[in-house]
């Protein structure tokens, strides 16, 4: 009971799979730190210039990285521009952009849907199929997936919002095993199955082809990452953003005040899966391929740990999370082959070998000590300096 | 006639292993409002705890009774390890309901990873009395004698948990924390031993469920428990999430529909068959899901 | 100052001498390994690196270097996962390894085998099975057999197959479609009547699907089987009466599993790629020696790895650093493998080697393999898939 | 202008509400006032279409929405309060009453347009009207539960609606306050809206009411002139007997 | 109107059940109370007066412990202030909670047999005070009227002996007559167990209420006996912003 409990409620939520929104991570316009006063409005219009700040020095840090030629021992394979660094940076940022697309539906609007997987594969296998089955050109592929994704979220969401909470889970959840189970059956020979499809090199941009050109794939990652950044603080700071905001807080009110909470929830998914399924096409060229992974609802299950992880309902927690879950998945094999363990007894060190083993470790503990994700976390230490 | 014969009493069997593994996520979730993800290694906990046991006694007694000692060793087993995880990990994150659920996702990914160093990610055999692997004849068909003994724990086990639950102040207990803890403890009673109690209880269950689906694959590994626990969560759901006689009802339907599609139906839609199924009930009847409209 | 070109290393790009194995003082040749450490192939894995380290030892007669340079071996943990294995490639290339090998599961050997094409180097695919990778380009090579090669092993068992009743119980998957297709191909244009009993993946209970064989009375039944669930299947199998009737076919997986057959081990057909006591040669010996020095026996995938071994000094010694010349160096290569003469063909680098059959037998409390019959490599060649 | 026409509502087995027939006009107050448990939140509910009723019809600005969601209703006009609170808990006070401000500006749905803050005096004049200034920055699940109340009337007000229907608005309210909403309550019904009121405090209703409609057992068991329903015997004996 | 309860007794000769000295509760950057200190006495019914918001419930909730506090809290003498809300309201306080909080899923006998598993709705005092609920013994507490969940949350405290009830707006929502009824079991209660009422009913703390403690903005403004504050007009104006007496005549 001594656990940092900074926002414990009065009354407790008895119904599951609602969200506890940090409230300094609401609705947009507050969502950056509400400030304690409103003094002038000279302060304010500075405040809104600096706003945006960090993230422009974040992106152009980012930007820079492919020619800084630095070896990090242990934090990166080999130089930060190496292939490998680059590559691994790449699943990184595309993983964390859509974990962000994952919070339209999560964080902003309480949708808790166990199907965003299928989405992000859509657009994956779809522009897989579109280039190496299909033939068509690169551009025209690219609608197709996105296209098609589309028309497949608002299929799946008109469906599936007539129902809501844990049962919305579970039909979301029913698709993606639908959908999983046609990729592995590989109908037409067109998936691949459970090894997947890999992508017709000859119909993509030689700049994305080969491990030279790994710098490429980074931006291409990277810029997705700007673009689902800049569609999800534009959705959020509109009025459907605010609608999304009043359906998972109360959707009864909601509908009373004359939102169309349906209709605002099929906007949150079909935009949601809209940067997925953008998400899953950038994926599928910095992997050179699909794979069933994708399909799995593990995935969806590590999207909401990730957002979680991060701090739901708030765009660099979400990011962050899934920036980090990724970096740590793929890293933590290192950790686990260390020579570090080599002195422990045997049954702890066959355990500790287990990448799965720390991942999952870790998680609990980020879970247990920063309730609110890292971002929380963050967001309270600064605060704490800050009053101190 | 011998062919579904064979097909609904198998499916009754499956549909009782189901049950077996869904009521104590049922029961949890009933009173935590959690789904518990570790559901999965708690009953992978329980099938290693029963075989290890089973290959530490001498092997000259009787496969019988070793077995029914690794059950025991099982259930105590899964008990202990829910009542730990409870006090340890689920109960300082009080109210906190996701990020309680989240914790026991993290439990399932550390708990197998951990099995799997510890025994490796193989299948390891395990021992079957020859009776349970044997078959009866009834009407032409050959049907398994362990599907029998599935039937008749779950029986019992569903029984049992709906006296707890109904005639017992625990049970109440139970069911009005289930809405409202804080008002439970408002009116003196000590909700948090209540809550660790059911954790206990809800990991014996999985440790039994563990050992039976090892006894029913005739194997133990790592993974095992997290494939039980997807059909495990469809029962819970399709049942009406935290109510026992729907989980019952549900995990019967569940293992008769998926037996029965998988005869008579072309491949593909046996394996759609469960989800399509799930996906029907909801649509349906939303509104007589629990949880549903929260 | 202005940045370079994106990618490229801070000074000279000489390669980093970072010492090596024993006995060599040129520059190292550098061998990536990209292969499951964890996850669910871990015991394929481990497998796999004890017998390269065992066929590098025999190849190079124990100096672990060729022409004095020393081989040095990166190795990477792909858990099974395409998305990590081609970062870890991406990674391994960048880092200048020339040559790949490792890919315990076909869906890696699929999505890495573009990457060699890409790159320009030289891959050998592991204990992957799945039939594309014959074929897949130029620069892709495998070590161990393939789908084709195991259904021709198991139709040898059938004798004669004219007008006889074959039934294949798969799973529906990629690997039980494949093994499908193998067995109509090759069984069905000798005559015999081939007909399927998918399994989906989400069958928890068998009971329908042996009865479905049960009721087709096949003479030959072809099990291709892999997964946890397979001592239920034989159970089942059994419970239902199908060995009374019928012939059952499957392959022997590795040690660990053999107990898993349970009552029905005996009453089964194995067809063989490896097992121990399978051959006898100077390369069968070496493996066991070799084996032995690192605690380990000699089992299913050990072989995989020491032909790697033996492919890559060989690669090295012909061609040095130069991929097209270690790539026609293999081309048409034949040499003696722990299994017996093995030979690369040119065409489509499909690996040539004998296969055997096997029966299981009761020893105390175990089960051992009993070699039944050691088939040809002409008899279970696969036919010729050109370069796409 | 909402009216009901003989609405019936039954409920596992029990008929809650029965035969009720109601309208209230524009710029007209009907209180509704009964034993606890007679119907009145059912009603309230029917009229603002979160439950549907069994039996009867709805008519809203002379538009039958028997079947129309609560979603049409309130786009076209009609705002409530619940008896329970219900409100964004997530969300600071202001962002709550902004919400309400939105939803009804915005009657053809637009999704991107953008919220702007043009709403923030609107805002801040609303919570000063229901006696909570200073509030607007408190998450509403910090509330305490009479500033909940006001805020629950405050997102009724917000959008300006044609009729109001409010569920016991005062329920605690402190007593220094009542007179002031009411007197908000009078203006609004001034300005021409049509308000339908359950209320039990029968003072705020005396004063304010032009018909009082008495429910019993889910019947309509008087309407009428305030003073001239409370003197009515059966009124007295079920309902008022020695106000408090 | 005696501004004594019926028998006649005078409170302030009574030891004290309850004593608060120097509360506080803090939430987050939010200072709730500073420094609240007071008693109950042993008898009669001791109104916890005050604005919306000035901290009434979270003082409750301080002394049952369902909020952070720090200070003393003493129930008969022995400290509470760290313990357990389940083992404060074992030592004998009854907590009729502001939102009622029903168990919405069990029946109405059910929510009463937590308390009192061997009688439920079939306790007397049940019977006697609320035979709606009687009636209603098997029906879903969440589909009840905003009142009758009132009652039940009410017998739900008077199923068992308390030293000290703590009773949240008890009449709240209730219908007028009932609110008679409920002011007069109130008043009956408090003869034998004490009673620490909050409650926006001005009329009513008049006629049931012995002492009064007003709160404003997290600190004790007033204390005394209810009869001297419903005497002075312009104190009840200053402290509650009404006069209790031309609310009395409304
Ligand atoms: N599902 C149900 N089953 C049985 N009775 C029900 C159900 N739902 C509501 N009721 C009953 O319907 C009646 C009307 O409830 P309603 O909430 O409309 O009363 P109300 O007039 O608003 O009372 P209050 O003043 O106490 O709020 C109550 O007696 C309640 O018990
Ligand atoms: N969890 C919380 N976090 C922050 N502030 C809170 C919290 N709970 C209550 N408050 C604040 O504490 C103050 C006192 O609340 P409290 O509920 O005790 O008031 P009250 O006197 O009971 O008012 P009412 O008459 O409206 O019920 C209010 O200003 C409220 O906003
Ligand atoms: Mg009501
Ligand atoms: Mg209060």
């Amino acid at each position: 009971m001594t656990s940092p409990t900074d926002h414990v409620t009065d009354r407790p939520t008895a119904e599951p799979g609602t969200t506890h929104t940090p409230p300094e991570a609401v609705v947009a316009g507050a969502a950056t730190s509400a400030p304690s006063n409103r003094e002038g409005t000279r302060a304010d219009g500075l405040r809104r210039l600096l706003r945006p700040l960090p993230a422009l020095l974040v992106l152009a840090v980012l930007v820079y990285l492919p020619y800084v030629p630095v070896e990090l021992p242990g934090i990166l394979p080999g130089r930060v521009n190496g292939p490998g660094s680059l590559q691994l940076l790449a699943t990184c940022l595309v993983i964390g952009g859509i974990a962000l697309s994952y919070d339209v539906l999560f964080g902003r609007t309480g949708l808790l849907s166990f199907g965003h997987a299928l989405f992000v594969a859509a657009g994956s296998y779809l522009l897989t199929i579109s280039l190496s089955t299909w033939a068509l050109p690169l551009p025209l592929a690219l609608l197709t997936a996105l296209g098609l994704s589309t028309v497949l979220a608002l299929v799946v969401g008109a469906v599936a919002l007539r129902v809501g909470g844990i049962a919305f889970a579970m039909v979301t959840l029913a698709f993606a095993q639908a959908a999983s189970i046609i990729v592995m059956r590989n109908p037409g020979g067109v998936t691949g199955g459970e090894e997947g499809r890999p992508l017709d090199r000859d119909a993509v941009p030689d700049l994305l082809v080969g491990v030279a050109n790994a710098p490429y794939r980074y931006w291409l990652a990277l810029g997705f990452v700007v673009v689902a950044w800049v569609g999800v603080t534009a959705l959020v700071r509109s009025r459907a953003g605010h609608a999304m905001a009043a359906v998972r807080e109360n959707e009864q009110r909601a509908a009373v005040l004359g939102f169309g909470t349906y209709r605002v929830k099929l906007l949150a998914l079909v935009a949601g899966s809209f940067l997925g399924a953008l998400g899953g096409v950038v994926h599928a060229l910095v992997l050179g391929g699909s794979n069933p992974h994708l399909t799995t609802s593990e995935f969806t299950l590590s999207l909401l740990v990730m957002v979680v992880l991060g701090g739901a309902g708030s765009r660099w927690g979400a990011l962050l999370g899934g920036v980090l879950y990724t970096y740590a998945d793929a890293r933590l094999v290192e950790v686990s082959d260390a020579g570090v363990l080599q002195g422990l007894p045997d049954l702890v060190r066959q355990v500790l070998s287990q990448p799965l083993f720390i991942l999952g470790a870790f998680f609990v503990v980020v879970v247990y000590f920063a309730p609110s994700g890292l971002t929380g976390l963050g967001g309270r230490l600064i605060r704490r300096s800050g009053s101190r | 006639m011998s062919d579904l014969v064979l097909l609904l009493v198998t499916g009754l069997g499956l549909g009782a292993l189901y049950f077996i593994a869904a009521s104590g996520l049922s029961l949890i979730y009933g009173l935590m409002g959690v789904l518990n993800f570790a559901h999965g290694a708690f009953m992978t906990a329980g099938a290693y705890a029963a075989w290890l046991t089973m290959g530490a006694l001498p092997p000259d007694w009787p496969v019988v009774v070793r077995l029914l000692v690794g059950i025991v060793a099982a259930v105590v087993v899964g008990a202990v390890v829910g009542l730990v995880v409870e006090v340890v990990l689920i109960r300082p994150l009080y109210r906190r309901h996701i990020q309680q659920v989240l914790v026991t996702v993290g439990l399932s990914l550390a708990g197998v990873a951990a099995a799997q160093g510890i025994w490796g990610a193989d299948p390891r055999a395990v021992v079957k009395p020859v009776w349970m692997g044997g078959t009866t004849d009834v009407l032409g068909a050959r049907l398994p004698n362990d599907r029998f003994v599935y039937v008749l724990v779950a029986g019992v086990l569903f029984i049992g948990l709906l006296a707890l639950l109904h005639l017992t102040r625990l049970g109440l207990v139970i069911r009005a924390g289930v809405e409202n803890r804080t008002m439970v403890e408002a009116l003196g009673i000590d909700v948090h031993r209540t809550f660790t109690v059911v954790f206990a209880l809800g990991g014996a269950a999985a440790g039994l469920a563990g050992v039976l689906y090892s006894q029913y694959a005739g194997a133990v590994s790592p993974a095992q428990g997290g494939s039980l626990l997807i059909f495990a969560f469809i029962v819970v759901v399709i049942g009406g999430m935290g109510s026992l006689t729907g989980t019952a009802v549900a995990a019967v339907v569940v293992g008769l529909v998926q037996q029965l599609a998988n005869y008579y139906a072309a491949s593909g839609v046996g394996d759609l068959s469960v989800v399509l199924l799930l996906a029907l009930v909801l649509l349906l009847r939303p509104t007589s899901l629990k949880g549903a409209t929260a | 100052g202005s940045p370079g070109q994106p990618g490229a290393p801070a000074g000279d790009n000489g390669a980093r001498s970072t010492g090596g194995a024993s006995g060599g003082s040129g520059a190292p040749y550098k061998v990536g390994l990209v292969y499951s450490k964890s996850g669910p192939l871990a015991s394929y894995g481990a497998q796999y690196r004890q017998g390269l380290t065992a066929g590098i030892d025999y190849a190079t007669k124990g100096t672990g270097a060729v022409a004095g340079h020393p081989i040095q071996i990166t190795e990477q943990d792909d858990a099974g996962d395409p998305a990590k294995a081609v970062a870890s490639a991406t990674d391994l290339i960048g880092q200048g390894n020339k040559i790949i090998a490792g890919s315990t599961s076909s869906g890696v050997a699929l999505q890495v085998a573009p990457l060699a094409k890409d790159n320009k180097i030289l891959f050998i695919s592991g204990p992957a099975a799945a039939d594309a990778v014959t074929g897949a380009n130029r620069y892709t090579f495998r070590s161990g057999r393939q789908t084709y090669q195991d259904v021709a092993t198991a139709g040898s068992i059938l004798g004669d197959v004219k007008g006889k009743k074959v039934t294949v119980l798969a799973q529906d998957s990629a690997f039980g479609k494949a093994n499908v297709a193998a067995v109509t191909a090759i069984l069905g244009t000798k005559g015999a009547t081939v007909t399927a009993v998918e399994v989906p993946a989400a069958a928890t209970d068998l009971t329908p699907f042996a009865t479905k064989v049960k009721d087709g009375s096949p003479d030959l039944l072809f099990v291709a089987w892999a997964g946890a669930n397979a001592t239920s299947m034989w159970t089942t199998l059994g419970q239902q009466g199908v060995f009374d009737s019928t012939k059952v076919v499957t392959g022997l997986d590795i040690k660990a599993t053999h107990a898993l057959f349970g009552e029905a081990a005996t009453k089964i057909n194995f067809l063989s790629h490896f097992f121990e006591g399978a051959a006898d040669n100077a390369a069968y010996r070496a493996l066991d020696a070799g084996l032995k020095k690192q605690g380990a026996t000699v089992d299913l995938f050990t072989n995989d790895g020491f032909v790697a071994g033996q492919m890559i000094v060989h690669a090295l010694e012909a061609g040095g650093g130069d991929v097209d010349k270690m790539v026609t160096s293999l081309e048409g290569w034949k040499f003696d493998g722990p299994k017996g003469g093995l030979e690369i063909r040119a065409e489509d680098h499909a690996l040539l080697q004998p296969m055997f059959t096997a029966t299981l037998k009761k020893e105390g409390s175990n089960v051992v393999p009993q070699l039944v019959d050691t088939l040809g490599a002409d008899a279970v060649a696969p036919p010729v898939t050109p370069f796409k | 202008m909402i009216s009901a026409e003989s609405v019936g509502w039954k409920v596992g087995g029990a008929q809650i509400l029965d035969d009720v027939s109601l309208t209230v006009g524009a710029g007209e107050l009907v209180g509704i006032i009964g034993p606890n448990g007679a119907g009145k939140s059912s009603f309230v509910n029917i009229l603002s279409g979160v439950t549907r009723p069994s039996s009867g019809r709805i008519t809203l600005q002379d538009k039958d929405v028997t079947g129309a969601s609560a979603t049409r209703r309130a786009r076209m006009g009609l705002a409530r309060s619940f008896q329970t609170s219900a409100l964004f808990d997530g969300l600071t006070a202001g962002e709550n009453v902004r919400l309400a401000v939105q939803a009804a500006g915005s009657a053809p749905f637009s999704p991107f347009r953008s919220a702007g803050s043009s709403t923030t005096g609107v805002i801040d004049d609303l919570l000063a009207r229901v006696r909570m200034p200073g509030r607007s920055r408190t998450p509403a699940r910090d509330l305490s539960h009479g500033d909940r109340r006001k805020l629950e009337l405050a997102m009724a007000l917000a959008s300006e609606p044609a009729v109001l229907l409010l569920d016991e608005p005062m329920a605690g309210v402190s007593a220094e306050d009542v007179d002031g909403l009411t007197e908000i309550i009078g203006e609004v019904r001034d300005g021409g809206v049509a308000v339908a009121m359950v209320e039990h405090h029968m003072h705020v209703l005396l004063g304010l009411a032009d018909r009082v409609a008495v429910l019993h057992h889910g019947q309509l068991l008087a309407v009428g002139e305030p003073t001239e329903v409370t003197a009515d015997e059966r009124v007295q004996q079920a309902y008022l007997a020695e106000a408090l | 109107m005696s501004d004594r309860r019926s028998d006649g007794r005078p409170a302030r000769e009574s030891v004290s059940v309850l004593e608060l000295d120097d509360v506080h509760v803090r939430h987050g950057g939010s200072h709730i109370l500073q420094g609240v200190s007071f008693e109950v006495p042993a008898t009669g019914v001791t109104a916890l007066l005050g604005r919306n918001g000035v901290g009434k419930t979270t003082t409750l909730k301080a002394i049952i412990g369902l909020a952070p506090r720090t200070g003393r809290i003493l129930l008969q003498g022995k400290e509470i202030q760290s313990m357990t809300t389940s083992r404060i309201v074992r030592g004998g306080i009854g907590y009729v909670p502001e939102d009622r909080e029903v168990f919405g899923g069990l029946t109405v006998d059910e929510n009463l047999r937590l308390v009192d598993p061997d009688q439920g709705v079939d306790a007397p005092v049940v019977g006697r005070l609320f035979p709606d609920l009687v009636a209603r013994r098997g029906q879903r507490a969440g589909t009840l009227s905003g009142g009758q969940q009132q009652m039940v949350s009410l017998a739900r405290v008077l199923l068992r002996e308390n030293a000290l009830l703590l009773i949240d707006e008890p009449t709240k929502g209730l219908a007028p007559k009932l609110v008679t009824e409920v002011a007069d079991v109130l008043a009956e209660v408090a003869r034998t167990t004490p009673v620490l009422l909050v409650e926006q009913n001005l009329p009513l703390v008049r006629r049931i209420a012995d002492r009064v403690v007003v709160l404003d903005a997290g600190t004790v403004v007033h204390r005394g006996a209810a009869a001297d504050l419903v005497a002075d007009a312009d104190l009840t104006r200053e402290l509650l912003g009404v006069s209790m007496r031309r609310e009395g005549a409304a």
